[in-house]
């Protein structure tokens, strides 16, 4: 398919939707692609439709970068976003700035953050604003001064270790351990008796598969009594359903999730309880279940490029000329309200988050309890 | 007509190919019950195809094969090893990864039944006895076996399936001439029990005194047949 | 630092891994020993057995029936791999066969996918069976089940291979397959046996491990090419030449995991693997004579 | 007997095969000009799958070595060329012989322990090699960029300027891929090539009788080793500056397999096989982008992996010595296979 | 004649001697003790029972086995414990019982595999096809085809060696042997499996190598041809060797006829 005559404004999805990161991928496409119908469906930005087009990465960088190569050549997409694990968005950096098409990269870790170049835009979340949520609250409202990392080996566990050993002393911590899992590990027993038998006196555990949920289940079978926070993957349903018992028992566990889960117990006078409240009913409505962080994640980053679309008011029929408006467009970005945060952009920050929206959460009873905000 | 009249294996004018090669054009041929006969003649004539062509490894293009006023040559080997054909491989095809014993007790795959158990067993030491190595070396890899062992325990492994009909390719080759005595004798003896037998010989004079007629076969077709001493005195 | 316990724990961390990269490894040790074929897609049979017994479970069927079905769908799938694509092209060399069944791989997980989902799924312990408290280590109350099913594999296979006549059939048509006609095997027949078995077994194992590793769309091919290593660096002509591989794979993992320097252990428990392929260029177990 | 005699000399002197060769390189030449940018990228990939399998097809269609571990030389030529060209600032293209020299000599020395190894088993360590390489490279993050990547890796040069990137890669990788080929050919017609052939296990070699006519097993079983990591080293390393950006995803057991694919695919009696292999992969790939989309909509992953199991089952099955052998069925005179 | 005598005599035109060489396969002794002497230009015959150790004795001499005991002397070097590549460097061949095709090439590029021990082209010279390794294929293909024209194959020099019958891979199995250019050749039962006439012109063809100079060592169960044409005769039981002499000595030995041979009545002890 080649550029079509009649003008729609094309984005460009690689998502994993086969391989080790489907687990990312393919809810991220769900929260996308609601969005993108939500647009058409209100006669598209300033009339003209939004049309996604999207490809598999297949969970191989080379195949990442193909995609993009021909989202940009044959389809002659304006943006292109992706939503992969780090290693993968990161090799998309230099096609975006050879190709000179903006590139909305939605990885998890910070660490690539100054590594954007002109076209690439990272409007998520950089662990270094929101690791001293959970670090807080085992400091402060725990008391707890010595911590154990439990760490996936992946670019995104990697983040995690790096911004931990960078912020923990801000917030009053000591990492005594540091323990590392493969993303396909089914048994972590060993990393968990060490950690054990450490002086640590909680574990965070950072992970972005099902390994991280078994390290739950499996530290309180062996009867490890600490405190655990984790990364939001382990609060995905599946795993909270089937670890209920596991995941319930004292002292329980604390996970990072996104306000959007966690509306109905934010403050009224919470900004962005409307928002999330929307969005919550719509999907239920569509989806038939709650969006989770990588449905939210997805949702918000064809929310980022429709603003963008809307202020640069491209040609579609000019690339070149669109694709650096669009780019313009993205580094003025200014106080966009999303589910994760609130974005202002600018020609020397792509990153641009300026507000963090994530939340603690616990469970009890089979629900999600809402812990802490940023406040 | 009686059951003797009728020849216990008759090919009937078989054509035969691998591939493009024409192996097999227009053999006919027929074994009675209780006989030797002899396949003679020059290297790629078509001995081995006409041999393969009888127990189901060479598909037969045209023409029939009876066995025992069967046709058999739209089955498959497997099924003609149960109605009382051997066959043994100028290759041997034994087993080379298990032991001795284990390749001649599979000789007896196809025979089940507790009353078989025993004639099993007798049968085992009809082949020690031929080959005495093979109850020495009963537990010995067949891989390591030097090529006239070999020889000798794919004849063993044949014999144990109890074969109203054996075809063996060349079981001469590679065996001492003291044993190539031995299996003649051997052969000879089986018939004396009736098992029939239908094998390929390079050399005339080792079965003058054993085989009671031979076919010489040339590109495919069989040109003489009569006599193995007629042959000889041809020759 | 160090306790008795922990290392302990380690050990029995390295006897669960090790049972089931063996069991994994004996359902390749069963085609493998029969047709010559490495079957890559032995990992899906797993994978199958795990979804399927929790589709049917999650549904509301007891475990028994739930597994039962799922091993006889299994074993239809195998039964459907043989012979829609590995009868057809017998004749092909092993690496060709060797790609087909990994092609299979491909679309059952993409099967798989389309029908269930990315979502990673679990069961229950079986019955329940209780966590066991052993000297300050902890034995998942699933692990038994692993231990047991691997065992009574391993056992039921070494006698069906080693003692019986229709098992010696089974060898002797990878060994000389021409051969084995010869004496009225039917190779194709077996051959078939061998897939069934194999998927059953491999289902069986799938349903077993996922109290313990949960179940995913995925799980397949990482489970093969652990099952791949164990079947290998043990000698995959001999059923307990597998169960040696897999052990020493699941303890060398669990225990570099547990003493080596955290996030080299991966390195490490690969390279004691390798040093063992080294030091036995044949494996930790052979048949002789044959390579 | 004159026939026999010329056509032997037409094998042996590449005659055979220097027409083929001639246009082969002609259509490849041109096809920038008549392809669209994205073909031009398509066939980059095409030309460095090529010549990774090419060294496995000498590996393990002539020497019959079984190798699931062509990624490790694949990401030793890449991350050495990515660190040293960003750490130290050296020439790429020095670099790039300096890694394949590097890439040739850790194969010698694996090799050397290879090659005491029996059949299957080869394919086992090369495998758990694969995966230590990947677990290596994640570890040793200060040096690799670890699982994150390691970004940044220049350009390759030409003269004092660096041309537009695609269209200059697509003429180092064809170039080098082509000679190399000749290379291949050259080899496989040869001594060597019948020496290769020699100790193949997996087809009709025998080692007792190779060595018996003279030929150095262990010699040649290493050298070929060496042969496939260079090539595998020297694609890696183009790679790297191809794409400017590298994470151990890329060169783990999934390239491996890949590449064995490829090679089955494509046919592993000659070098050709290579290019045929790796040309269908991709375009399959490529065309089920293009036509997934049309027919099932949405998320076409899931469609899209059915697919491409479902075609590589129905290759093999009506392939089964891969493409190639559609060339050697056209020759009806030859009888050989 | 002396028993020194004789062994100064031998030594000088000896161009393999074993002396007293032993293997055994885990527990079991295939070759014991054996020893004798290989003069150049000779045609020389082991004969002897199923499982003697014959084979394993030639796998002694190429090198494909490591002798327990005992030592091997080739053209005045001690050879058991060198590389068989690089025995058959010294000149030495055979043909191996199962002839062994490669069937990965055709009929003449498996006797072009068999000049590789007399041309030196390296992997690099090969692959870049410098003159020198052009000018040596040349001179292999024109051996090949001599050899295979030689044993009457050359009609089928692209052939794949599984399509040929079994008598004809023998045939191709020698030409390879002689592409080689060895002066001393191993054959392992090169008449098994021969009509006969084809039994005559193998005799013809191995008289006529040997009156060009080629020593032939042979196993063989065809014994009166072999006592045909053979100088000297070796025979081995039970991995010894029993009888050492010309075919008439052979002939007369009573324990070769009892053991082997067979001439008398039917029941020999066989092992
Ligand atoms: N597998 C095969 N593929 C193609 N042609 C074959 C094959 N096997 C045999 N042939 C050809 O078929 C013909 C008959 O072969 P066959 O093996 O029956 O000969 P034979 O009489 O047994 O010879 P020999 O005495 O040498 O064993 C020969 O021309 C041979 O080249
Ligand atoms: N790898 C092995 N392991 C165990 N025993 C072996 C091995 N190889 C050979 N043998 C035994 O050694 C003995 C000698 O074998 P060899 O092959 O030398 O006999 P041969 O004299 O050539 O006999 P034939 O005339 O039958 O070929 C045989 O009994 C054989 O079974
Ligand atoms: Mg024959
Ligand atoms: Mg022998």
């Amino acid at each position: 398919a080649g550029p079509a005559g009649e003008a729609s404004y094309k984005v460009g999805v690689i998502a994993s939707q086969t391989g080790p990161y489907s687990g990312l991928g393919l809810p991220a496409l769900e929260g996308m692609e609601l969005i993108a119908d939500g647009i058409n469906e209100n006669g598209g930005i300033d009339g003209i439709p939004l049309e996604l087009i999207v490809y598999d990465d297949k969970g191989s960088s080379t195949e990442t970068a193909l995609a993009a190569k021909r989202l940009i050549e044959v389809d002659g997409v304006l943006a292109f976003a992706c939503s992969t694990a780090t290693g993968l968005s990161h090799s998309l950096v230099p096609v975006a700035n050879d190709l000179r098409t903006p590139g909305i990269i939605m990885s998890g870790t910070g660490l690539i953050n100054d590594q954007l170049g002109e076209w690439c835009f990272k409007p998520i979340a950089s662990e270094d604003d929101y690791i001293p949520l959970p670090l807080g609250y085992l400091a402060d409202d725990q008391g707890v001064s010595k911590l154990a990392g439990l760490l996936e080996n992946s670019g995104y566990g990697e983040g995690g270790e790096f911004y931990l050993a960078k912020v923990a002393p801000d917030c009053g911590i000591a990492i005594v351990e540091t323990q590392h899992f493969d993303p396909a590990a089914s048994d972590l027993t060993p990393q968990l008796t060490n950690i054990k038998n450490s002086d640590a006196e909680a574990i965070f555990i950072w992970g972005s598969g099902p390994a991280g949920a078994l390290a739950v289940k499996q530290a309180r079978e062996m009867g490890i009594s600490l405190h655990i926070v984790t990364t939001p993957a382990q609060a995905s349903p599946s795993y909270v359903e089937s670890f209920q018992e596991y995941y319930e028992m004292a002292p329980s566990l604390v996970c990072l999730d996104s306000k959007l889960s966690m509306w109905r117990q934010l403050a009224d006078d919470d900004p962005d309880k409307a928002m999330c409240r929307e969005f919550d009913e719509l999907y239920i409505e569509i989806y038939g279940h709650s969006p989770s962080m990588w449905n939210a994640i997805g949702a918000q980053i064809i929310q980022f490029i429709a603003d963008g679309l809307e202020r640069a008011e491209p040609d579609p029929t000019k690339l070149e000329e669109a694709r650096g408006k669009v780019r313009d467009a993205f580094e003025s970005t200014t106080g966009l309200s999303l589910f994760m945060g609130t974005y202002t952009l600018s020609p020397t920050d792509h990153y641009g988050r300026v507000v963090p929206k994530e939340v603690l959460v616990t469970f009890k009873d089979g629900e999600k309890v809402l812990v802490k905000t940023f406040s | 007509m009686t059951q003797e009249n009728h020849a216990l294996l008759e090919m009937i004018d078989v054509y035969a190919n691998y591939g493009v090669v024409q192996a097999l054009r227009g053999i006919s041929l027929h074994v009675e019950q209780g006989e030797i006969a002899a396949l003679i003649g020059p290297h790629g004539s078509g001995k081995s195809a006409t041999l393969k062509a009888i127990c189901g490894l060479l598909p037969v293009a045209r023409g029939e094969i009876l066995f025992a006023q069967q046709l058999i040559h739209k089955d498959p080997m497997e099924k003609l090893v149960g109605r009382g054909i051997a066959y043994v491989d100028e290759r041997r095809l034994i087993f080379p990864s298990m032991s001795v014993i284990d390749n001649l007790v599979l000789g007896a795959y196809r025979r089940h039944g507790k009353e078989q158990k025993e004639k099993i067993e007798q049968d085992m030491q009809t082949v020690f006895e031929l080959f005495p190595i093979l109850e020495e070396r009963k537990k010995q890899t067949a891989g390591t076996f030097s090529g006239g062992e070999k020889q000798m325990l794919a004849i063993g492994r044949a014999f144990m399936s109890s074969p109203k009909l054996l075809l063996l390719d060349c079981p001469s080759l590679r065996l001492a001439p003291v044993l190539v005595r031995k299996v003649m004798r051997a052969i000879s003896e089986l018939r004396d029990q009736g098992v029939t037998t239908l094998l390929i010989e390079q050399n005339v004079r080792a079965i003058v005194n054993v085989a009671g007629r031979a076919y010489v076969m040339e590109e495919g077709k069989i040109v003489l047949e009569g006599h193995p001493r007629d042959l000889l005195a041809a020759q | 630092m160090l306790d008795l316990s922990a290392i302990l724990q380690f050990f029995i961390s390295g006897v669960n891994l090790g049972c089931i990269y063996a069991a994994i490894g004996l359902g390749l040790f069963v085609v493998y020993g029969v047709t010559g074929v490495l079957n890559l897609a032995q990992g899906e049979f797993v994978m199958l057995g795990g979804m399927l017994t929790v589709a049917f479970y999650t549904a509301g069927t007891a475990l028994v029936p739930s597994l039962l079905m799922a091993v006889i769908i299994a074993a239809l799938v195998g039964a459907m791999l043989y012979r829609l694509i590995i009868y057809p092209a017998r004749n092909s060399s092993g690496s060709t066969l060797v790609f087909l069944t990994l092609g299979f791989a491909f679309a059952t997980e993409g099967i798989a996918l389309s029908v269930w989902g990315w979502e990673f799924k679990s069961l229950p312990s079986f019955w329940g069976s209780p966590n066991i408290q052993l000297w300050g280590a902890t034995i998942f109350g699933q692990t038994p089940w692993v231990v047991g099913t691997t065992l009574l594999l391993v056992i039921g296979l070494f006698f069906f291979f080693g003692h019986t006549i229709h098992g010696k059939a089974l060898r002797a048509c990878a060994d000389e397959p021409l051969g084995a006609r010869t004496v009225g095997i039917s190779t194709d027949q077996m051959a078939l046996f061998s897939f069934v078995l194999a998927a059953s077994l491999g289902a069986v194992v799938g349903a077993v491990i996922t109290p313990l590793t949960m179940t995913g769309y995925g799980v397949g091919m990482p489970l093969t090419i652990k099952g791949l290593l164990a079947a290998l660096v043990g000698g995959i002509n001999r059923a307990e030449g597998v169960i040696l591989g897999g052990m020493a794979l699941g303890m060398a993992e669990a225990i570099s995991a547990g003493l080596m320097p955290s996030g080299y252990h991966g390195v490490i428990a690969l390279g004691i693997l390798i040093v063992v392929f080294l030091s036995r260029p044949r494996g930790l177990l052979v048949a002789p004579g044959k390579v | 007997m004159r026939t026999v005699k010329e056509k032997i000399r037409a094998l042996l002197s590449g005659r055979e095969h220097r027409m083929v060769l001639a246009l082969f390189a002609v259509v490849l030449m041109t096809v920038p000009l008549v392809a669209g940018p994205y073909g031009v990228i398509v066939m980059v990939d095409v030309g460095l799958y090529s010549i990774v399998t090419m060294g496995l097809i000498l590996l393990m269609g002539f020497a019959g070595q079984i190798s699931l571990g062509q990624g490790v030389f694949f990401g030793l030529g890449a991350y050495m060329s990515g660190i040293i060209t960003t750490r130290c600032g050296l020439s790429p293209w020095l670099v790039l012989l300096v890694a394949a020299v590097a890439a040739g000599a850790v194969a010698i020395v694996v090799g050397r322990a290879l090659v005491r190894l029996r059949g299957l088993i080869v394919a086992g360590v090369t495998l758990a090699l694969n995966l230590v390489f990947c677990s290596l490279v994640v570890s040793l993050r200060d040096l690799t960029g670890g699982a994150t990547g390691l970004p940044l890796i220049p350009r390759l040069p030409l003269g004092g300027f660096a041309p537009s990137n695609t269209l200059f890669s697509y003429y180092v990788v064809w170039i080098v891929a082509i000679l190399l080929l000749v290379f291949s050919l050259n080899l496989v017609n040869s001594r060597t090539g019948r020496a290769l052939k020699s100790v193949n296990l997996l087809a009709g070699g025998s080692e007792d009788t190779a060595q018996v006519l003279g030929v150095d097993i262990i010699r040649y079983k290493v050298q070929v080793f060496a042969v496939g990591a260079i090539y595998a080293s020297i694609a890696g390393s183009l790679y790297a500056h191809y794409t400017g950006c590298i994470e151990p995803g890329a060169f783990g057991v999934h390239f491996s397999v890949l590449v064995a694919i490829m090679a089955i695919i494509g046919g592993m009696t000659s070098p050709w096989g290579a290019f045929l292999g790796a040309g269908l992969i991709v375009s399959v790939n490529e065309a089920l982008r293009e036509v997934m989309p049309a027919v099932v909509g949405g998320s076409t992953g899931a469609y899209e992996l059915i697919a491409y199991g479902s075609i590589l089952v129905a290759t093999l099955l009506f392939l089964p010595q891969g493409l190639m052998s559609i060339w050697r069925r056209l020759q009806p005179q030859e009888r050989f296979r | 004649m002396s028993e020194k005598g004789k062994q100064r005599d031998t030594e000088e035109q000896a161009i393999l001697e074993i002396r007293d060489v032993s293997v055994a396969y885990d527990g079991l002794v295939a070759v014991n003790g054996v020893s004798f002497c290989v003069r150049r230009g000779d045609i020389i015959a082991i004969i002897g029972p199923n499982g003697a150790g014959k084979t394993t004795l030639l796998k002694l001499i190429t090198g494909l086995l490591r002798p327990s005991g005992g030592e091997i002397w080739l053209k005045q070097q001690r050879v058991d414990r060198v590389a068989p590549h690089r025995i058959a460097s010294l000149g030495v061949t055979q043909v191996f019982q199962d002839i062994q095709l490669f069937s990965n090439m055709s009929v003449v590029e498996n006797v072009m595999a068999g000049c590789h021990v007399w041309t030196g082209a390296s992997f690099l010279s090969t692959g870049l096809r410098l003159p020198h390794s052009r000018a040596e294929e040349r001179n292999i293909s024109d051996t090949a085809l001599r050899k295979l024209s030689l044993v009457g194959l050359g009609q089928k020099a692209f052939y794949s060696p599984s399509s040929l019958s079994w008598g004809e891979q023998k045939r191709v199995g020698l030409a390879r042997a002689l592409a080689a250019g060895a002066d001393l050749l191993l054959l392992d039962e090169p008449y098994g499996g021969l009509i006969a006439e084809e039994i005559g012109k193998l005799s013809q063809l191995l008289l006529e190598l040997q009156h060009r100079g080629i020593t032939i060592l042979m196993v063989e169960q065809l014994t009166d041809v072999v006592l045909d044409i053979a100088n000297q005769v070796v025979v081995l039981r039970y991995g010894e060797k029993i009888a050492d002499g010309t075919a008439a000595e052979i002939q007369g030995n009573e324990q070769v006829i009892a053991t082997y041979l067979g001439n008398g009545p039917l029941e020999g002890d066989e092992r």
